[in-house]
């Protein structure tokens, strides 16, 4: 098998693009100074640093000081979860998310039970979506924080984020959205979104792995999850990590110059790749809302087959998807965010997510399709769950 | 053994080339294991002639090691006799795709399972306990 | 000033080494899959990962899946810290440390204080030494997380660890180190240091910047720091940062093959340096262990003037050190490890700390002895606190 | 301002080639401010005639803000009168110096500080209050 790879897995990660590995690469090779040192060494670090983060906040519409720089989607997510639980816990222990976030902000808020507070888990309709009303009758005068993802990073689903914190703001309670799917790949802006926190991560965005950024709306006030050194005004120690920081500008640098054309571009190719499926193979159905989705995802479960055998032998034509999340891939239940959807178990199992990026081509979709049908076909012929007169 | 993957060269290799894939028609025995909620469900159908399984089929709906063990038992015990087969445990079978996954033992298990719902079928139908 | 620039401050950060940046560079083109995913772009990713892993663990003497891979020391010593202490809250609420430790360990545990833990702060001797019967005083049957540095970033002292690790086991409690200074340039061997968890940064020894790790004895029980998916089994949830762990790999095996040359080579100019300046340099003293520390760390105190006036004249002339350790040196207080230590508070206000690297030559550190003298004397002639007989 | 590190590039003037440093020798008045112990002590001494300040020289104890707010403030207030050198406010030192990073701007208040006691000094050995 000879073929040009097809990578089709881009909200697991992305290819670092070329712009932000030449971005990087000074960093690395010459201007290695910490910028918190006084020396020359340390201001050109400094000056580094204080560019991409000024870039990065015009970019959301946020301000600089407002924008802390973390390792991650996932550290974002714990250290605003936690942060605010913590620093408000003597106004109230309650907090409201969805069942269908990442497990960066389940699992942070199934430790946060642990810890003492409650937590509802919202459920969502039958294409993913938050109702803003069940948001406005989950708060009571414990509420501290609600925390609602922006784009689903399994079955695309953009969520009301503007609705839901207009309620927050009514109700005073702090208002997080876990944007890692989203940031670089749809407009963002956090006085129109009406958020006080936001997570992102640069790997989503053909940014380096590793570097994330945690916003904090000024007078939010957060107990850090990282202390130490005064970096970053007090609210996450750690030497920063200046290529990477300088990498993370450099994406959102790219992402604002292709956002838009990409963004069309994907969803037409994501539109053809649903539909050729659909037509192709029978028992097939499509994950996630038609139109509120983010212009990458494509979601879709094929009846009777059980995803692993599906990625594997795609695996073995050289393109890449995903059955689930990438972080639970290897995990046996199905995905709590089919689940949450009303996806039949069975069903969920044999579910793929084909995630496209800038790299992504017509003549890759092409590919997808033309292989598709035959490798479903295959395996429905070895199971047991096909009726004869089921199998495509 | 290599690794080229989640699974070693042999595991894909059952995985690409299932061995006795498919339904006998007129079986000595059908047995299943597994449920679909969890993902895995293994049916197994034997023919049995002297105490001796002649011939036997796998349809598995599951993992790509859910279909490589499948694959893999039907080979142990095609042509062996029915208490041989029985002597064939689930680490036998991991063992013969040169190792599993740990989280990956449980189709192991239920191959060997869905081999033994198959014997048992055999055995009532001709009413033996 | 066209002089090439010296950099004598590599216990804040150390260039990354050429080799290394050779190593990350695949992983930041080509191979740029999520370590997580089942395909093939993943499993590249996993291979490299797990081959970092391996090397770094036989270099101290670990078995690999007792590595955690972190964002860096600070993260490392966050997670341990607060990880052991919740982990065993049941059992006790009382930690021991330094009173001489980094921020991230010394935050962290002020951090705990407010969260209802004990914390005793252990005085040092002169040298900056921790007495390991001081250790054994302050155990009591609430004790549940001993935590001392290996080497001290501000005046290289290296702790007694072994002495201490082994009172530890006796008193059945956990015992942490602050490996941060010292990882990849004095040896290190997990057994021998009696440890069951111990924190580096990859930065320090020539590796990039957003990377550590936190070794974790087989049998130790952790709460997470990051919640969510299922990496690092499930000790360190987030994608992993491939190329960062990969170069990190490298710079490992970098210091395992020039560490013990390089540490006598340091250590001969730095001696040099110390010797020089003493000789030089009226009223100045030289801060820390004379023989237990780090090879190349040099830190002395300059009578009569200030630190920052010291560091920016010598930034004037393209050479870099520091006053404290990075992260503090924009604060006005003086170090509290030179307090700890019994410096008299005008002295430590006028330290410097000098630390050399594989790139520092003798050359440089001639031309240093040479611009120290004038640049001391020139301050001193403006100070108010210089009697006149005093200024050398 | 340009800043070329953490000071612009007026402040590292100062600090550079600080204007009116040393001590007068048999001066109208000297002042202090500040303390070792918190890392910044400044003298000012002063000679005047006719209330006006004809001479003054500072010696700081310091960071780099302190040397240049120091030498900032003696140059502003050289042949002032005495009321004209008690307007000049901490904060007119430091947009002299074209601005102080935050933590430094207690330097400024120092360097008025001195100033005032050298002032206040002269007019005790005048006896005046
Ligand atoms: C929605 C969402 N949140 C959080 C994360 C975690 O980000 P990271 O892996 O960079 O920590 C991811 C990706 O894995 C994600 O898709
Ligand atoms: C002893 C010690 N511990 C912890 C740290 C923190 O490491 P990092 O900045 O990589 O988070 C440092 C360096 O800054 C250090 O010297």
């Amino acid at each position: 098998m000879n073929m040009k790879p097809i990578y089709l897995d881009h909200a697991a990660t992305t290819p670092t693009a070329p712009e932000v590995v030449q971005a990087m690469l000074p960093y690395l090779e010459g201007t290695y100074g910490n910028a918190s040192s006084l020396h020359s060494f340390g201001r050109e670090a400094k000056t580094a640093v204080e560019t991409a983060r000024g870039r990065i906040a015009s970019f959301m519409n946020a301000r600089p000081e407002e924008i802390v720089f973390t390792s991650g989607g996932t550290e974002s997510d714990n250290f605003i979860i936690k942060g605010i639980a913590l620093s408000r816990k003597d106004r109230g222990n309650h907090i409201i998310t969805s069942s269908i976030e990442h497990h960066a902000v389940l699992e942070t808020c199934g430790f946060l039970r642990k810890q003492g507070f409650s937590v509802s888990f919202l459920p969502v309709d039958s294409n993913g979506l938050v109702n803003p009303d069940d948001v406005k009758k989950a708060i009571t005068n414990k509420t501290i924080l609600i925390t609602v993802m922006h784009g689903n990073n399994e079955i695309g689903t953009i969520e009301p984020v503007a609705e839901i914190g207009s309620i927050a703001r009514e109700h005073g309670v702090a208002f997080h959205t876990d944007a890692v799917q989203t940031f670089g790949h749809v407009p963002i802006d956090v006085d129109e979104l009406k958020v006080d926190c936001l997570s992102a991560s640069a790997h989503k965005l053909h940014g380096p792995k590793g570097v994330g950024l945690a916003y904090i709306r000024t007078g939010t006030k957060i107990t850090p999850l990282l202390h130490g050194g005064d970096q970053e005004k007090r609210r996450r120690a750690s030497t920063l990590n200046v290529p990477g920081i300088v990498g993370f500008g450099r994406a959102v640098d790219l992402a604002g110059t292709e956002m838009h054309a990409e963004s069309s571009r994907q969803s037409a190719l994501r539109d053809r790749l649903m539909e050729g499926l659909l037509a192709e193979i029978n028992d097939t159905r499509i994950n996630g809302h038609p139109i509120r989705r983010l212009p990458n995802n494509a979601n879709l479960s094929f009846a009777f087959v059980e995803g692993e055998g599906l990625l594997l032998s795609l695996d073995m034509e050289g393109i890449a998807v995903s059955t689930g999340s990438a972080c639970t891939s290897s995990s046996l239940e199905p995905s709590h965010v089919l689940s949450a959807i009303g996806v039949p178990v069975e069903l969920a199992h044999g579910s793929l997510r084909f995630t496209l990026g800038r790299d992504t081509t017509r003549e890759d979709i092409e590919r997808v399709l033309r292989v598709m049908p035959g490798i479903v076909h295959r395996l429905r012929a070895m199971s047991p769950l096909a009726r004869k007169g089921a199998i495509s | 053994m290599r690794q080229t993957g989640p699974y070693n060269e042999k595991v894909m290799d059952h995985f690409r080339n299932p061995r006795n894939a498919g339904e006998l028609e007129n079986p000595s025995g059908i047995g299943t294991a597994g449920n679909p909620v969890c993902g895995d469900i293994m049916e197994i159908s034997i023919r049995i002639e002297d105490e001796v399984i002649k011939d036997i089929r796998f349809r598995t709906f599951g993992c790509g090691a859910a279909i490589a063990t499948s694959s893999m038992v039907t080979e142990l015990v095609k042509n062996k006799t029915i208490d041989e087969a029985l002597a064939v445990s689930n680490r036998a079978v991991a063992e013969a795709l040169g190792g599993l996954p740990p989280v990956k033992m449980h189709c192991s298990v239920l191959a060997e399972e869905a081999l033994r719902s198959a014997i048992d079928d055999f055995r009532r139908r001709q009413g033996k306990p």
